[in-house]
Formats: C-alpha cells, structure tokens, sequence
C-alpha cells in the first residue's frame, strides 16, 4: 500500500496549511509519510505543489506518480494529469471547464460562500479527501486546534472539513496504519533541534532560502531555552560573530546557502586558524549564484571542502534523513569543540523541507564533550604546540589571570605575531596534524542492498532515501545492486569504498549536479573512477524511480 | 609608560617611531588601570592593519580577526559573556572602509563596547592609500589624481545613526584621551572614540602640527545631551576640531534589551536542559 | 498601466496583489515617459528581493545582480557610460542591510545615478524577518523577542553622509513618487529617494493605511537647502512623516571630478593607443 | 660569472632606494639581473632584506649562497653570514662591533654627518659596493636625477657615492656585461602593463599586500591613459564595480590577495552567470587568513578552481615570469571577451616583488579582441542559445532599441527569470558548453630538460624560474631531469602531461605550499600521482640550489 496525492496551486492560496493539516491526520492514523514540496521564488501566484505520499511501510522518497490531485487551480491539473495512475483521480472546484471521468468536482466556492469564509476552501478539499480514503474525523479537532488557535477559525474550518466530507464518497481502500508512534519533521528543523540539543548557545545568520527555517525554528525557542538568534547585518557578520561567541566560550553556529557561504570564506578560515571551534550549516540550491532559491541541487562540494585561501584542516558532514540530521549537528558540535576547527554542515533545499516520519530522536544518546579546560597549571598560551595539534582551551575571563590571545596573522604559541619561518612551519604542521586524528573518527558511508551485487551506485548526503528505495527495488527486479551513500565526505572516508569496489564493473555516482562532484573528489583521493553517472541539476529532486529508469537505461534493459 | 601598570607587557612594537599609536596605547593602558580593571576581565579586539595591532601589546585578553570586521567578534563576545570589559581598537580603514557596514549596524544593536578608531585618515599598513576620512584631494599612490570622495564624518554618522556615546580626542591629548577612554568603557552601550592620530610615514597632511594646531576642548557649557546641537557641532572641521564628548544619551543596551540576558547570569553559563529538548521533539508528534 | 508608456513591456509580475511595488514601478515608468528617455539608454538595477525584480518588469536595459550589490555595477556602468541614465530600483534590505557598506560610499562616491529604494520595513522576498528599517520590537519569525536594534533612517543617514539629494515618497502617491523620481534623476549626482512601501504579506504593522495617515508633503516654505534644517527634517517620524525633497544641494559629480570624464566622449569609447603602452615599457629600461 | 649581493636592515632604512640605484646600474651596465624581496609586515623596524644577484647569463632564481653583505645593522650580520660564500664578504659601518676578516668597516656615520644629512648612508654603501667590482661612476648621474629629482638631493647622494667609493678597493673581478637592451621589471608591473596594453579602462580593487602594485601601478598612469582606477570600499563592491563597468562595454579587471579573493567568491559566480566578461588577479600570500601579508606561498589554487556555488566554467592562468605576465594578462581579455567568462589571473608574491632583467616585450604581439557586435538583425536576446555556448553580446545603449537584460536568477534567452526546469537545463548546458570550445585553446605547459630523464619535475606558475634553473643545474650534474611547467592549470591541459610521464619512475611536484595542490588536481583529472613531492610553505620561496638539493634527497645521492 503506497498512495501519492499532490495539492496543487498557486502562492497564497494556503497550500501549506492544508496539506500541513493533512500531513498531521495521516501521522495521527500512524501511516509513515513522505511530503515534499516544490515552491517558486514568489511570494503570491506562479505554481506550486506539494506531494504527500503515505503507506504502512518505511518511505524515503517521493513519487511520481500520483493517486490524487487536488487541484486549487486549472493550472494544476493541466501540469501534473500525466502522472495520474489509471485509477488515479482528480479533485477540485466543480465549476473547473475541465471534463475527464477522472474529476470530481466539489462546489467550493457555493460552500465557501455558504459558510461565509472563501479562506476554508482549502479545508473543504481536506475533507473530501478524507472521505475519499475512508477516514472519518478523529483527530481533526486536535490539529484544528493547534493550526488555527483562534476559536472562530477553528469553528469555520470544522464546518469547511465536514461540508468536504459530504462531497464525496470513499473510493481508496486503505488499511489501518501502524507504525509507532512517531514524529512528522524536516532536514532543517531536524539541524534546528541538534543544535539546540548539543547546547548551541549563539546562531547569528541571514536569511537566506533555503537554511532559513533553521534559524525560525531555533527563533521560536529563543526565550525559553536561552539561545541568541541574531539577524546579522549580513553573512560577513554573522560568521564573524558566531567565531566571537565561540571564542568567548559558548557553541556558537551560523547557517546560509551557497551564496550566503560565498561571503563566509574569509571567516571560516579565520575559525580555522584562530583554532575556535564553529558550525555551519550549508544548505544548497541550484547556483550558479541566485540560480533558482526555492530548489534542490548538490552542487556546492567541491567548493565547501576546497574555500579560503590557505591550508587548514576542516570537517564536511552532508545529512542524509531528518535523523541523521539530528544527530550529526550535536556530532558536528562535539568534533568541533575537540580538534578546534570549524564543521559544516551540507545540506540540500530536498532535505530542508521534505518531511517524514520518523522515531523520535533519542535525547539519550546525545552527548555534549566541550574539551575545555577550567584549570590551568603555569603560564597558560593558546597555541601550546601538541601532538595530536589541538591545543588546551579555555574560556577568556573564567580563569585568574590566564589570558587568552587568538591572531589570524601567523602567530607563536602564546598567539603573538610571528614572521619566522620555524613557527610558521611548527604552527601549519601543527594545525594540519588534527587531520591525522580526524580520520580516524570518519563515519564509512552507509551501505545497502546486495552484497554480490554487479552494480554499485555512490551518493551522498540527501540521495540517501531515494537511492535505499532505489536499491530495494533494483534488487527486487533481479538488478543486483548495491549502495554506498556518504555522510562524512570531507576527509573522505576510504575504507568502505575500497572495498566495495573491487571487482565492480559498474559505478555510478547519482547526484543532483551537472558534473558530477563526488566522483571527482573520490578521483582526487583514490584514483577510482566511475563508469557512469546519474545526474540532475534542473532543480527537481531526483526520485528512486527516476533512478531505478536510469540504471536500467545504463544497462541497456528498458 | 609606567611600569606598575598591569597592563603592560611589552615596548615592542611595530609601529614607527613617532606614530600616534604610542601615545593611544598608553593612553589605554592607563584608563584601564584607572579603572581598576582585571587584566583577564578585558577583552580587546582588533581588525587587520597598525591600529588594529594593539591588542598583541597589552597584557589583556585579544582577538585580531579580520580586516574590517573587529566589531561582530567584539560585540558577539560581549553578548556571551557580559563579565567581560571588551574594548574595539582599530584603523579608520578597518572601521569605516572595509567594516562600514558592521560599524552602521552596530550602531543600531548597541552593544555594551567600546569602540575606539585610531583615525589617522590613511591605510597605514598598505602603505598610505586614501581611507574614508582622507580629505577631499588628497594625492596618494592609488589617489593619483586625488582624492574625489567626500571624505566621511564619523561623529555625525554615528550621531544619525542613534549612538549614545559620540566622542573624538587626539593622540597628542594623552590625558584628554585617557578620560575620553574611561567615560566610553563605562558607557552603557556603543561607545565611539574617535580618535585623531598623526601617521608619520603615510599622511603628510594631517600631521601632530595639523591637528595640535586645531583641536580644542568642548567648552564647559556645551550640552551633550542636545542631539540637534551634538550634530551642529559635529559639522566643525577644518580651522577648529573640537574633541570631547560630542553627544551623550543613556538608554538600555542590547543585553538589557532581551530578558534572559539582563539578569546576573551570562549566557556562557547557561545550558538548555536535554528534558527541554525532548519536549520540543515530542512537539512533533 | 498606459499602454502607449513605452517603458511597458508585460503586466505579469511575481508580486502580491495590493503590494506597493506595482505603484512604484507605475510612477518609474511614467516619470521616465514624461522625461522622454529613450528605453534602450535607460539602464535599471537591482540587487535581488522583491523590489529589486523591478527591472524584469520594464523595457529598458537591466541588470539584477546580487543582494545587497545593486549599487557597485550600476555606479560602475555610470562612470563607463555616463550617457545611460543609470537608476536603481532595490529593497530596503538590499540597500540598507547586506548592502550598507556600498550605500554610506556611494553617498560619497557621489556618481549621478537615483537611487529608489522601495522601503517596505520589512524583508519580502525572504518572508519577513527584520530589515533596518523595521520598528524596534516589531515580532517576527525570526525577531520572535520583538526587533530589538534601534532602526535606521535612511533619510538623515544620507544627508549625514553629505548626500546631494535625498527625498521621501510614498507608493500611495504616485504623482508626488514620479515628481520625485522624476528630480532625482535629472538631479546630477547621487540621489536618494526613500519610498514608502507597503507589504500586504508580510508587514502587518507599516500598513497602507499606517502611512497613508501620516504622510504629508512639505510645506511650499521648506527651504531644501539648508542641511541643519534638513537634518531636524528627516528626524520626523512617528504621527507625522513628511514626503518630499528633504534635502538638496547642487555639487560636482564623480564623472565631473576627473578630468578625462568631464568631457563628451564617454569612458567605453576612449581607447589607450599601444605606443602609449610601448613608451611605459621603455620606462622600464 | 654569478654574483649575489644581500642589502640588509630594518624597514625604514631606505633599503628599496639603495637596491634600486644599483640595479638600475647593472643594468646599464648590460648584466641580467634577479632581486628578490623578504620584508616583513610593517613599515619600520624588523629585520627586511634584498637580494641582488647578477650574472652575464640569464639567471632565473635566486640564489641562497652571498658574494657581499652590505649590512646596514649589526642583526643583518647575524641572520645572513652563514650564507657567505668562502670569498665572501661584508661590508657595514665600521663601528660596528664585529671582528671578522671578511668584514670591512665604512665609516658610514662620519660621513654621512659630514656631508650633513644622516640619511646617505646608503648612497655611500653604494658607492662602495661599486668600488668593490671595479665600476666607475658612468650612468649614476641620470640614475639619481630620476629617484631624486631635487637638485639638492641629487647632489648630496652623488657625494655621498663618490665618498663610498674612496672607501674601498676593488675585490671581485667580473666581466663586462653584453646582454641586449633590456627592461627590469617585477611581476605585478607586467600585469598591470598587460592590462593597459589590453586596453583594460576600469580597474577597481581594494588594496592588499601583495597585490595593491598592480592598482598603484595602473593608477601611475591613470591620466594620462584614462583609465579608471577605483579604490572600493571593500573586495565586494571592488568585483561588483567591475563587473558593471564590463556589463557597459569596457574591459575591466579587479585585483586582490587571497583573502579580498574570498570576499569576490559570490561575484565571480555573478560573472559567470551573467556571462560578463572578467579579469581577476589573484597575488597569492601565506594562508590560512591573514597569514604572512609580506611572504609568498601557492596555496590558494585549489581554492580559486572551485570557488563559488553551482557549476560554471571559469578559466584560471598562473603567470610564470614577468613576460608571461604580460602576455598572458593580454590574452586572459582576450578570453575572457571571447567566452564571457571570469578569467583568473593567478601570482604570488615571489613573483609579484621579483625584478629581473627581460626584452621589452613585444607590442606588436598584442592584439584586443572584443567579439562584441555593433549591429543585430531583428529582436536581440542576450542569452542566445548557441552551438559553443557563446552568445552575441552587445553594449548597451550603443545599439538603437535593442535592450541588454541579465540576471543572476536563472533566466531564459532573454534575460527574464524562469522556473522552468527545460529552460534551466538548457541555459546551464550552454554556459557549460563553453568549456568544450575553451580546452582546445590551452597552453600545454612549458618543457625544459632532458628528454630521456628519469626524473619529472612538476611546477606551476612562479616556480618557472626556479625550476628551470634547477633542471639545468640538475642535468649538469648527470641527474637526468625534465620538467614541466604550467601556466594555464584550470581548465588542466592534459597532452603533454600524459605523455611525458610514460615511463617515468620519479614524478616529483615542486611547489610552495603543504598539500601539494598540483599534484592533487592532477589527480582528479588524470588519476595519476606524484611519487615524490618537493613543498615548502615556510613563507620563503624555494630557489634553484633548495631545488637541486632536495632532488638529490629523493633519490638518495647526497
Ligand atoms: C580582506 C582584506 N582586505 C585588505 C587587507 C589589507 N589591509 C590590511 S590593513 C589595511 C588597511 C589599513 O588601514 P587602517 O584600517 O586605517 O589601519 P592603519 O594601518 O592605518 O592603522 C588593508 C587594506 C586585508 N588584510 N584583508
Ligand atoms: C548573499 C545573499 N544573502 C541572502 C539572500 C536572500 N535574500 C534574498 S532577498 C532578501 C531580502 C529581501 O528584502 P529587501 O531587500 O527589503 O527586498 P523586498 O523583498 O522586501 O523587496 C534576502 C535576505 C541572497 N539572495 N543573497
Ligand atoms: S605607518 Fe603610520 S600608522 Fe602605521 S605605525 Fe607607521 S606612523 Fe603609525
Ligand atoms: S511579499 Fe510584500 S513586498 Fe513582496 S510582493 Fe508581496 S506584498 Fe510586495
Ligand atoms: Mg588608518
Ligand atoms: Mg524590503
């Protein structure tokens, strides 16, 4: 059981909040769900469509093909018919100069006129599609509740869902959902809560589509968990506060997309070489530059592992699924904190705003290892010369008398300004010995599918739910297929890899940009190149059918 | 330079002999020790250039980041830890060039900083192009032709931008300077002093004579608190500049304005508890 | 729209209906009409935001840059060309926050260009967090403690900065916003035009109705050339807030400051002969 | 014949005034000339020297071992008298408290007081210097009328010569030198020369070591070649200024160090999407950040062929020498208008300070080619779909009614913003398109050495010099040594790589920083890796005997 609806229709006639209400039902009756959502740069009009597909089995893509319309307008209809099932149906305002037995008309507007509300058409349509899958109205109350607080809102849109009810008959046979008791969240709320879970003190940003709901979330926090969101006056500010929040002793994070990152250079080698600790989450959209801000690429890897003038050691985790998310912020947060350099975060405009259903994340298993030093025998200097590089930090101000001197000009141990060629030498070797031990604390890229398998598909980082789809059903049509999905990817890690390749006569790396970045880096690192390539960059995500279609089009079996 | 100061720490600089520089680090030295503040408790921050140096001669905490970005650290420490006395020290280029718009914003947050230029009208360290307060025509390597931006006025822009603390001493005034510093540290909110100051090898215009000759002391009747007269004053430049404390207005600074930081305790010190944020996640379901 | 406007090229926009950006663009394309431009030496800017599409809108020449970058190439474009009327159509985030920096010089860079920010008080694009414009503890999704920097005012920042027009108008005023427009671009120099925009989506306090009651134009007897008065001007901001040329001062452009600009030929047709080269070279000898 | 001459002192002492006289005379004097620059970041003080060396051949590297040390303090004595050669010696102010044999006294102070002016005390140890290979006083009179120009000054110096001379004996015995008419020129001069001879009329930048030579040097000639030079109010206004200025129909350039670079990273990406020609030269200094502002390293490559988000083609030229800078300065316009592409122009600071002796370069090799048209049939859209991606671009406002419009938003061919998936797919493929047509056009890098060899030696850029000499050296020595040297590296010319290293068993990457970036790029590109590396990232370049040695490490013959 799989079923796919898209709600279509222009900016501002409240998709969001009907497909959010919609979302919420399903999760209630314990479906898993899989929403993703694809937006113009607008605020009013253009075309928009959000698809949510639900099923009683994990999910981690979208689909393309769809069970339901429920169009707000003609437009809608006229764009996505084609990707109806045979049995697929239509919904929408019954006076639409459309004629297909696929439609059913609903009198949207007579209803909403009638109610006296032509806001709750909207919630009309929910009902309708209530009814069409068999669900009758528990739960609805609940979620009105909380979406509209206001009592007369909840009252119209009540009305609206029942007069929706009314419309239809049940046509969908569904089963009974079952899953756990679960949480319905996104890539970026999913960062949002492991920063504030990894105890992220500062974010100081500016907004910038699509890492912005990163800082809404955290905003909406702000007064109760304590934590400073400081709109900066621009990225150049925000990066360079969050270093001075670092330095003065707290976790400080800032977060953009490419072209916010773009003005971040300069500062993210400062962190490097003043040796504070810092996040940043990245998260892309098709370039170049402006490019497209409301859509999907992952064209920014080679650019985040090689930016700023210079040599200094640096961590790039990309996040795969909302739990990854999570839990690889509160990781980024204790790997900066230990080697004193700054992490970021890659993630996509998909991941961003695709939600699922998932376990609740498991506060247990966050830890919070600061690596700070509250005493200090003698002389205290920053940049004591290690083994491992890192040097003993502590916090300007909490210690008697110890000082604490940080300087982007090439310095000495007690951070003084050095023009000798020994320090220097002494210094860079030092900074890039943290590498060394980083390593060896890299997380393999996660496997899946078919341990014989003949083909081996490489992605990284948001792929990672339509390549595991894409495996499973690869292997269910006898394409033995298997799967390395990177998290870790700058360093690379290389062991997995290695070894899954021997023998291989078919690699392909699957990813959302035009020339192929992972394949490239693994090139650099490993002299290992792939066969083919799945690629995407015209800012649709790519799906795991559309992937299965092209391994079958690679191996010539169409 | 006194040595019981407790701020010293080194007469090594390196800076040419004669600058205008010794004479603000001195001057910074003793306000601070005036005021009896804890080495460890002071944090002073610099951009990138000859001004922005000083914090690597004091005997205090520093930070020299970026060329024209000392302000957002600074500010950002601040917030962090409110304990700390944190002190800005940079060039007019860093400031109000390549930092202009931190200055212009920071203006507006009014963070509890004190912001001191060393204004020597030039790019010291990149050896004497026009900064934004070089005088119209001024000729230099890149301004061969001159200089034809108008040159910026600090003090007026920081007064139009809302700053409650607008002051401008001289490097030549050490005692004036030493007072125009300890009344900025103490300051509640942004402070700015702008701060004349003679740069031997680059500016030849606006040498010690040039500006000895013409800076006088705020008379005792002006009234700092008047903002449309703090600003008449401030358009007073060429024969007389006078220095002083142009404008003053007390109001609530960024930490008083957000209420889990007004209270005793910083937000170093604070932790959000992991129950919280399993409550935010169950918010999800 | 007129139709025979020839400055109209399409009614389809990305904006909301009811937004005040259809007004502006409405009083730029009449203003322009009445000056009898010809569209193809016509050049419009913008940075990237909701007001900054302005030039995808119109038949003229346009170039939609970067955010908060609107005034550096259209400045450029200017000095290269000085036969383009130059004009830049930008938000109020675009200019006054990523863009601050390139507002405060260009003020002194002075090349005549007319700047039309379209000030909304409020970033559209990016659904609605804070701009510098925004009131203190305006709520926000991101502001959710309410705005807590003192907001900026762009008129008397400008004039601060030595600007040589600076002038308020109001969407809901399409004949006073293209009189407006209309001075700013004949005036040669930097003009600013700070335009009143309401944002029906996002800004929920700086409504139509907000400004409407509180705009008035200024008083025939308003002398725009006296820049104390201009100053205590554009200080009025509350229940009252005047529209008009606050103020105004002839001077000499950046194109009339260098000589080998001052003249007809413009910079893109001027060409440096390779004998001239070839004599720099022996130089070298 | 080879002689190598140090000028030591503290910044402030007049040390660029002394080396420059003597210069200008071996020059006259027909020798061929490398000097290179060590000074460190501030303006008085420290300890800065000069290195002079001449020869009758040409010479492309410094050298590490001294034939003279003029010292101006005693520290100068202490840091560089382990690098005298047997014959060497020193000369300095005779009150110096210094007992050697090879130290000879010049009474500096008392002469200079009786000459009246306390700051000739270089223009004595000139004219000792002079004395010391047996120069008479030819051309010194027109040399100080040009560094002097007061009469006064110009007298006082020529005393103070003549007195230097009387101080010592003639000691070394060279040759008369034969070379033909040359310039002595560094660098930054030739690029910015380049850019005149280009006909480049807006430069804008933001001054920073050590870069700002080529501003001040085009802004020496400002007037009289009208061409606009704008010192920005930071790097970011500094590209977008240049980016309008190109947008209107000039050739325009910016210039910068890595860390203004980092500042340029989102407008390099807005020129390539706007398909506005650009030049950018990058004068490369030791990172991480600030770094060393005054000292030289190669380690922004990586950074600079992958900067910005998204995908676009950009190309990137390293400059070799002084002629090359010139040239290929030149031809990056040329390029640059030809694709509508940013063209990065990339230099260290080695090269940058170096002078050295070089023919005039050849004016009538220069050509401007602009591919703009003056005439368009019918409606003009900027963003012409095309076969090699390359659209017709005109000038606004020069052609009656046709209107220019770009975007740095995805737009169609016209300019407009497009949400159309087709659309971007097609406009992303056309600007990628360019890079097919690029690639035939690049430079394979230069050969030098012994075809047979054993040994390949890796290098680009600055390390031209050095190496040549060192493959010369090495090849004397029976070592047989090739290598290659390359300017253009981005896109990587790839023939004559491929075939010079069949069969080779050392290939060894000679370069100025700590990662070994060629060697990595290569990598990427070729799947082939240096055996051997030969880095350095002390601040302080390699020269041709550093070279030669760690050669003869590698292959264990010491
Ligand atoms: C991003 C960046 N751009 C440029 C520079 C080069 N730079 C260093 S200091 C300086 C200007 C110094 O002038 P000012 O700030 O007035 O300080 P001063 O040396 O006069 O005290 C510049 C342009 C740099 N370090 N970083
Ligand atoms: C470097 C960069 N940072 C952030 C953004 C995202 N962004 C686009 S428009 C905008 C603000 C829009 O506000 P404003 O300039 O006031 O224009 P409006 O939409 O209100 O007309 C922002 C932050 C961007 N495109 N580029
Ligand atoms: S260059 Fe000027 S500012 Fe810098 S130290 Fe020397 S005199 Fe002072
Ligand atoms: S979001 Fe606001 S500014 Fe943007 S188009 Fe809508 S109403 Fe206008
Ligand atoms: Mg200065
Ligand atoms: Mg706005």
């Amino acid at each position: 059981m799989d079923y796919n609806i898209l709600i279509g229709g222009s900016a501002g006639q409240g998709m969001e909040t009907i497909s959010s209400i919609l979302e919420k039902i399903l999760q209630k009756r314990r479906y898993e769900i899989f929403t993703t959502r694809d937006y113009m740069s607008r605020i009013r009009g253009g075309h928009n469509f959000i698809q949510i597909r639900f099923s009683i089995d994990k999910i981690t893509s979208h689909s393309d093909k769809l069970d339901l319309i429920v169009a707000l307008n003609e437009e809608t209809i006229d764009i996505h018919k084609k990707r109806l099932k045979n049995k697929g149906i239509i919904i929408g305002e019954k006076d639409f100069n459309y004629n297909d037995k696929k439609f059913m008309g609903i009198p949207l507007n007579e209803i909403s006129k009638k109610i006296g509300n032509l806001r709750v058409k909207g919630s009309i349509a929910v009902g309708s599609v209530l009814k069409l899958f068999g669900f009758n109205n528990d739960f609805i109350m609940d979620i009105l509740k909380k979406t509209f607080k206001k009592d007369e809102l909840i009252t119209v849109n009540m009305n609206a869902i029942e007069e929706g009810f009314n419309c239809l008959e049940k046509i969908f046979d569904v089963p009974k959902g079952n899953s756990k008791d679960k949480i319905l969240i996104n890539g970026n709320e999913s960062i949002a809560l492991g920063a504030i879970a990894a105890n992220c003190k500062f974010y100081s940003a500016y907004p910038m589509t699509p890492s912005t709901s990163i800082m809404t979330y955290i905003a909406s926090k702000m007064e109760e968990a304590q934590i400073v969101v400081e709109q900066a006056e621009d990225e150049i500010a925000a990066i360079n506060m969050a270093i001075g929040a670092s330095y003065a002793g707290v976790r400080a994070m800032t977060g953009t997309s490419g072209g916010g990152f773009a003005l971040k250079v300069e500062g993210l080698g400062l962190a490097a070489m003043l040796e504070t600790p810092l996040v940043i989450a990245e998260v892309q959209r098709p370039g170049p530059t402006t490019g497209f801000p409301t859509r999907t690429e992952q064209s920014d890897l080679k650019f985040i592992i090689t930016s700023a003038q210079g040599e200094f050691p640096r961590m790039v985790i990309s996040v795969k699924h909302p739990e990854d998310a999570f839990f690889q912020t509160v990781r980024a947060f204790n790997l900066a904190d230990k080697y004193q350099i700054p992490v970021v975060i890659m993630n996509d405009q998909f991941l961003a705003d695709y939600t699922t259903t998932v376990d609740p994340f498991d506060i247990d298993k966050v830890t919070r290892d600061r690596y700070i030093d509250n005493f200090i025998h003698g002389e205290y200097v920053r940049y004591k010369i290690t083994k491992n590089g890192v040097s003993p930090r502590i916090i300007p101000g909490k210690i008697k008398d110890k000082l604490v001197l940080v300087d982007s000009d090439e310095h000495d141990e007690s951070g003084h300004i050095t023009e000798s060629a020994e320090d220097r030498v002494k210094m860079n070797d030092k900074r890039m010995r943290k590498l060394d031990y980083l390593k060896d604390e890299l997380i393999e890229p996660d496997f899946f599918g078919n341990k014989e398998a003949d083909i081996l598909l490489l992605g990284w980082g948001s792929m990672h739910g339509p390549l595991k789809e894409a495996v499973k059903e690869l292997n269910i049509l006898n394409i033995k297929t298997k799967a390395l999905v990177f998290g870790d990817i700058w360093p690379l890690p290389t062991k997995l890899i290695q070894n899954e390749v021997k023998g291989i006569n078919k690699i392909i790396n699957v990813e959302q940009n035009a020339t192929g970045q992972l394949n490239l880096i693994i090139k650099e690192v490993l002299c290992v190149s792939c066969t083919d390539s799945i690629l995407k960059y015209d800012g649709r995500q790519l799906s795991a059918g559309e992937i299965v279609d092209r391994v079958k089009n690679i191996i010539k079996l169409k | 330079m006194e040595n019981k100061n407790k701020f010293n720490v080194t007469d090594e600089t390196a800076w040419c002999p004669g600058c205008g520089n010794f004479a603000i680090i001195d001057s910074l030295k003793n306000s601070l020790n005036e005021l009896d503040l804890d080495p460890y408790k002071v944090l002073v921050v610099g951009g990138i250039g000859q001004a922005a140096k000083t914090p690597q001669y004091l005997n205090t905490n520093g930070f020299c980041g970026l060329h024209g970005r000392s302000l957002p650290p600074a500010v950002a420490a601040k917030i962090v830890n409110k304990e700390l006395t944190v002190i800005i020290n940079t060039g007019d280029g860093d400031a109000y060039g390549e930092g202009g718009n931190h200055f212009i914003h920071n203006v507006r947050r009014n963070v509890n900083v004190a912001h001191f230029v060393h204004d020597n009208q030039i790019y010291g360290l990149t050896k004497g192009q026009a900064s934004p307060t070089t005088e119209k025509g001024q000729v230099t390597k890149v301004q061969t032709m001159g200089s034809v931006n108008l040159p910026m006025n600090p003090i007026l822009l920081a007064i139009s931008l809302g700053a409650g603390f607008v002051a401008r001493s001289f490097s030549g005034r050490k005692d004036h300077l030493k007072e125009m510093m300890k009344k900025a540290i103490e300051y509640n909110g942004y402070a700015l002093v702008d701060i004349l100051q003679p740069c031997v090898s680059f500016n030849k215009v606006n040498t010690f004579q040039w500006y000895n000759k013409r800076v006088y002391e705020l008379e005792k009747s002006y009234d700092e608190k008047d903002r449309l007269k703090a600003i008449e004053k401030s358009m007073e430049w060429g024969d007389k500049i006078p220095i002083g404390v142009i404008y003053k207005e007390n109001k609530s600074s960024y930490t008083d304005n957000i209420n889990f930081l007004s209270g005793e305790e910083t937000l170093v010190d604070m932790s959000t508890s992991l129950d919280t944020v399993r409550g935010y996640i169950q918010e999800f379901k």
